[in-house]
């Protein structure tokens, strides 16, 4: 949240891509801690839009984030590394079956999403070798 | 009047708002109480009507009429986006240039699509059973038709989805809502009444008579409602030009 | 337990809404915005309401975003095609 | 029908289901056709809403979705068919045809492909202004009350090639919204206490709970904070003037006609259902507080309603005027007065909506509505120059005119010192129309030079463009026959012979069941009409003669400053008026 | 603890109405707008909610098995959400033509509708 509200404009845009990196466990950990299976399904949701709530600030913020892309790859990396941990956990406790199938989906969601964006974030929307060419 | 002038205006009138609230919040019956009957009712006649989603009863057959209301409001903020940013006579359409979009996004984007509109379709159809229902999975599906732009150029997005099928989808499935609602006055009972259908058995996909239908038909009428709203603003964005600028329309194509 | 996490969620909405309020430019506020989607969405789920939380989100993380930031885009354009005409 | 009532929802879904089909079809239908299936829906409500207000002698009540109460209680939403709900519903209906029919062929082309967009929104604002006057329970009545405003806003703006236009729009747009968000909080709070949602049993559950503290105040200060900046009371009124300098002419006049009455008519079915009894507001303190409300109305509206240059500006203001009357009239709680406020709602209605109609033939005819410019081109139109005049004298409440029936019932009412307010505010008002009508057509008095030191902060008429395509070399015959047949409807409120007890009568029984009184011309109220409209023509006689502007230009100027334009003012100003509201009712609370 | 939410709800909304109100660029009062809505979304659920209840949603819990909240309040934010975004966008829309009218989007600037 200090993130989001001060600091430059990259520090932001990683702080915005984390909330949801980070609010996804949580809301899987309440799902698990309510015992109410059907809250499930608003991580899924959250996992599925998380991430393109951040391609549409890397797509439409293109140019003010390409003078200084953020460096945040550490933080990401640690972001996904509870986020994974978390959706094993819980896979453990329920037992498989539909819901065990949902929650994998919506933690791959939640993983590929955030690199992605997170991608997108730190080198810019132009292609990888533009920016190197 | 001057900045300073206002402040004081507004601080006045806040406090004098504060003070009249807070006061009003201690009267209130304690946050987490335990009296709550019209929400109990709600809850019995969900039950007796085998809706399993007792919210998306309230919404679609016990105030029925209350999301009617809504649902214009959504239609006609629509329509009203529609007739405000439409093109004037002294603006031109420029073709936006193809932006370039790195890979694993474009991969991203691609995977994500079927995905996100599965799930757009799951949440309305599971809308009486499950959290969920017509509002949020239409906002879930037209959200994930505008990955396309996201993961491709503003061409792609136009291609697949023309504005006008979209427009008179939005208002059909408003007045299908509204047929809906009069096939109970043409039975007899009243308008907008559940019992012409029968309730099925509970928790399965057609329990509740019309809730379903309802659910479908907002569904409906909020994707096309999101995806027209949106069309209109990436046309003004991206390709309504100020003919009567002589400066060329920048980098930024999109 | 429940209480606890309850005005974890509230005093975190509280503080979202402060400074969403307070950020002046509207592309930084476009960001806190979501934020503030993200936080009414645990706010809601805590206080169990899985369908509101459910809207919240979709029309906040990513609806609301697209839109501001289409808005700013647009005007932004225009005062930097109008600098450069003068 | 045996019972009726199964058609009041009807009210709202024809017209919904027309506007929808209309923007269906819209796509492919010439606007001619668009233009007449909306005019045929428009016509089919009306003549419903018309045909339920003559059954509504004993007051109707709709469970919509056959949700009929059990052992006192229900589920679902509760709909009333009294009078003057009805009565509401067929004004706003007929303002809607009359708008519609003024409209015709009005505006430049649509958009291509929405030939049917403009009659739609027009469909869609009659479904809300009738949903919102029939709704029974709180919620809904939020639910139509903002779909009201959302039309509104964007049928306001509907010239966005006018910078105005715009600017007008989203003023009306941000301070009408967070009007209905205080609303809702307030609803949510007598959610919390009394855990109903239909106003009948949320008055009953009140009464039940025993003196009113704190929360029934602050519901009170929130639900009426809404309603009221709906109705332009004084602290909140900013927001009309603006919308309707800028809003096309038939929006123009359903505004002014009917949307603002329906703030009104809502703040009195709100007290009279939900605050009325012992456990709500005690009446002195609603006395004190809507008619110093309303008498700041009446002066403030008034008195900026004489200095305006720009015609529809000055319209505007006069309607800001009248609704301190109307909200004085409610304010005395005597059912009189609500019979008078009735029959003035309607007389005004007819009166105000044929002068705006006028000023658009102005505004196509010469392309501008500034009293200065326009100063003696108007000579050649005959006709419309008698339907301003008219109106003008139907303004100050002269004998014949409904509105002269209504506003000598309410002075009645209201007592000595309120009869002042009215008399001296409606001579202003109908001054100053006078004076426009006067310099316009007839061209009288000399030609008011330009003296651009004095108001550099003013929003003159000039530089407008007409709303049709070109300039209307003539003039097109619908557009003089509405506001004609506008007039006679006005006349005929006040001459009808048993249409005003039949209002009367259902207003009383419907509100607080007061004595039936015959409600008829009496002397003392023709004498009344009879001098304020005297004084109003020497008023605007003396205006036209007097070269040098009027006594008491001065001091209004620092008054116009407040009307600044700017949002950040008028949010300020909502938040004074909602403290000042809750000021006004405060002492009953305290001392109960 | 017991009225905690309330305050928040009445914090929120008062700073929505100060940021509206002094704000210098028309996109942020939109932006504050929001603020003041989302106000009446958390007072609304907080007066529905009750200690130890769940979710009224019985697609995974045996209906009358565990206490419930209420169900209407939830109903009426639910659509409340979705139509204040559409709202929003209509005010944004109006923005967007002040802007390319007025050439600013400062409401200091406008200088139009005067007097």
């Amino acid at each position: 949240m200090w993130g989001v509200a001060t600091g430059p404009l990259r520090r932001r845009a990683v702080a915005q891509n984390l909330s949801t990196t980070l609010g996804c466990p949580v809301l899987l950990l309440l799902a698990q801690g309510y015992d109410r299976p059907s809250y499930v399904d608003v991580a899924l949701v959250l996992a599925l839009l998380g991430p393109i709530g951040t391609l549409v600030f890397a797509r439409l913020l293109a140019e003010d984030l390409d003078e200084d892309p953020p460096r945040a790859q550490a933080l990401t990396w640690a972001a996904a590394g509870f986020a994974a941990a978390v959706v094993l956990a819980v896979c453990v406790a329920t037992e498989p079956g539909r819901a065990m199938v949902k929650l994998l989906v919506t933690g791959a969601l939640l993983i590929g999403g955030n690199l992605v964006a997170s991608r997108a974030l730190a080198r810019g929307m132009p292609t990888a070798e533009e920016r190197h060419g | 009047m001057s900045r300073r002038v206002r402040l004081w205006i507004l601080s006045a009138g806040g406090t004098g708002l504060a003070v009249l609230l807070v006061v009003a919040c201690f009267q209130l019956p304690g946050f987490g109480g335990d009296q709550h009957p019209y929400g109990d009712r709600a809850v019995r006649e969900s039950l007796a009507r085998r809706t399993a989603n007792t919210v998306a009863s309230v919404n679609f057959d016990q105030r029925a009429f209350d999301t009617l209301g809504e649902m214009t409001i959504l239609f006609s903020a629509v329509l009203g986006t529609v007739v405000l940013l439409r093109q004037t006579r002294d603006e031109h359409r420029a073709k936006p240039a193809p932006a370039q979009v790195a890979v694993p996004v474009r991969r991203y984007a691609l995977v994500t699509l079927p995905v996100a509109l599965l799930t757009g379709l799951y949440v309305i159809a599971h809308g009486q059973l499950s959290p969920g229902g017509g509002f949020q999975g239409g906002v879930v599906a037209a959200t994930a038709l505008h990955l396309l732009y996201l993961g491709a150029d503003y061409r792609a997005l136009e291609w697949i989805r023309p504005v006008g099928l979209y427009e008179v989808g939005d208002a059909l499935s408003a007045s299908a809502y509204l047929v809906l609602g009069l096939a109970g006055v043409l039975a007899g009972t009243a308008f907008l009444a559940n019992t012409l259908l029968s309730y099925g058995t509970f928790n399965t996909l057609s329990s509740g008579g019309a809730v379903p239908l309802l659910n479908a038909a907002i569904g409906m009428e909020v994707a096309c409602a999101a995806v027209v709203l949106l069309a209109r603003f990436l046309d003004q964005a991206v390709e309504i030009e100020e003919s009567g600028k002589t400066g060329k329309t920048g980098k930024s194509g999109e | 337990m429940d209480d606890a996490l309850i005005a974890v969620a509230l005093l975190l909405v509280a503080a979202t809404a402060t400074a969403a309020v307070a950020t002046r430019d509207p592309v930084h506020q476009a960001l806190v915005l979501s934020l503030l989607g993200v936080a009414l969405a645990l706010l809601f789920t805590v206080l169990q309401a899985p369908d509101v939380a459910l809207s919240q989100l979709a029309v906040g993380s990513a609806l609301t975003p697209l839109l501001l930031l289409l808005s700013v885009r647009k005007v932004w354009r225009r005062r930097q095609r109008q600098g450069r005409t003068e | 029908m045996d019972h009726p009532n199964h058609l009041l929802p009807l009210l709202v879904a024809v017209p919904l289901l027309g506007a929808t089909l209309l923007v269906a079809g819209g796509r492919r239908l010439p606007r001619a056709v668009a233009e007449t299936a909306g005019c045929a829906v428009s016509a089919a409500t009306a003549g419903l809403a018309i045909f339920l207000v003559l059954q509504s002698s004993p007051p109707m009540v709709e469970w919509v979705g056959d949700w009929v109460p059990r052992d006192g209680v229900s589920v679902g939403i509760m709909l009333i068919g009294d009078g003057p709900g009805l009565g509401m519903a067929a004004l706003a209906s007929l303002l809607t045809l009359a708008a519609l029919a003024y409209s015709w062929h009005y505006f430049d082309e649509p958009p291509r492909r929405h030939a049917g967009s403009f009659p739609a929104l027009m469909l869609l604002f009659q479904g809300g202004m009738c949903g919102f006057a029939i709704a029974g329970d709180l919620f809904n009545a939020f639910v139509f009350f903002e779909l009201m405003s959302v039309v509104a806003y964007a049928l306001t703006g509907h010239r966005v090639e006018e910078a105005r236009a715009v600017q007008g729009a989203l003023t009306f747009g941000v301070v009408n919204s967070l009007g209905a968000y205080a609303m809702l909080m307030g609803i949510v709070l007598l959610y919390a206490r009394t855990g109903e949602l239909a106003m009948a049993q949320i008055g009953r559950r009140l009464d039940e709970g025993g003196p009113p503290d704190a929360l029934v105040l602050a519901a009170f200060v929130l639900v009426l904070t809404g309603l009221l900046v709906k109705a332009a009371a004084v602290p909140f009124h900013f927001w009309l003037p603006d919308a309707h300098a800028v809003a096309p002419t038939p929006v123009c006049m359903l505004l002014s006609g009917v949307m603002v009455e329906l703030g009104v008519y809502g703040t009195w079915r709100v007290y009279g259902d939900v605050f009325s009894g012992p456990g709500g507001i005690p009446a002195p303190d609603l006395e004190r507080a809507l008619i110093v409300l309303g008498a700041l109305t009446a002066v403030v509206g008034a008195v900026l309603c004489w200095c305006q240059r720009h015609i529809k500006r000055l319209l505007a203001y006069s309607t800001v005027a009248h609704m301190g009357l109307f909200l004085i009239g409610i304010g005395v709680l005597k059912p009189e007065g609500d019979g008078g406020v009735a029959l003035y709602i309607l007389g005004h209605a007819g009166v105000k909506a044929a002068l705006f109609a006028c000023t658009g033939i102005l505004l196509d005819r010469y392309g501008s509505v500034d009293e200065h410019a326009l100063h003696g081109r108007a000579r050649k139109l005959r006709g419309v120059a008698a339907l301003f005049g008219a109106g003008a004298l139907g303004l100050a409440g002269l004998p014949p005119f409904g509105t002269g029936l209504g506003k000598a019932l309410t002075e009645e009412a209201a007592g000595p010192a309120l009869t002042v307010l009215f008399v001296a505010v409606s001579t202003v008002t109908a001054g100053a129309v006078l004076r426009v009508g006067a310099r316009v057509f007839l061209g009288l008095g000399p030609k008011p030079e330009e003296d651009p030191s004095y108001e550099p902060y003013e929003t003159t008429g000039s530089g407008e463009r007409p709303e049709t395509r070109r300039r209307l070399k003539r003039v097109p015959d619908t557009m003089t026959a509405v506001p004609a047949l506008l007039l006679a409807a006005a006349l005929a409120v006040g001459v009808a012979p048993g249409f005003a007890t039949v209002v009367d009568h259902s207003v009383s029984e419907a509100g607080s069941g007061g004595a039936f009184t015959s409600p008829h011309w009496t002397p003392a109220g023709v004498l009344l009409g009879l001098t304020s409209t005297l004084l109003a023509v020497g008023l605007a006689a003396l205006a036209v003669t007097h070269r040098k502007g009027l006594p008491g230009e001065a001091w209004t100027g620092p008054l116009r400053r407040l009307q600044s334009g700017h949002i950040g003012d008028y949010v300020a100003w909502l938040l004074a008026g909602a403290a000042l509201l809750g000021a006004l009712a405060l002492p009953g609370i305290v001392a109960g | 603890m017991s009225v905690l939410p309330y305050l928040v709800a009445v914090w929120v909304f008062l700073a929505g109405c100060y940021g509206l109100a002094t704000s210098r660029n028309l996109i942020h009062a939109v932006g504050c707008l929001t603020v003041c809505q989302a106000a009446t979304y958390v007072l609304l659920i907080a007066v529905g909610y009750r200690d130890g209840a769940t979710a009224p949603v019985y697609s995974d819990i045996e209906p009358a098995s565990r206490p419930v909240v209420d169900p209407v309040v939830q109903a009426l934010a639910l659509t409340d959400v979705v139509v204040g975004a559409t709202v929003t966008a209509l005010l944004l829309a109006l923005v967007l033509q002040i802007s390319k009218r007025h050439g600013t989007v400062d409401p200091d600037e406008l200088s139009e509708l005067r007097g």
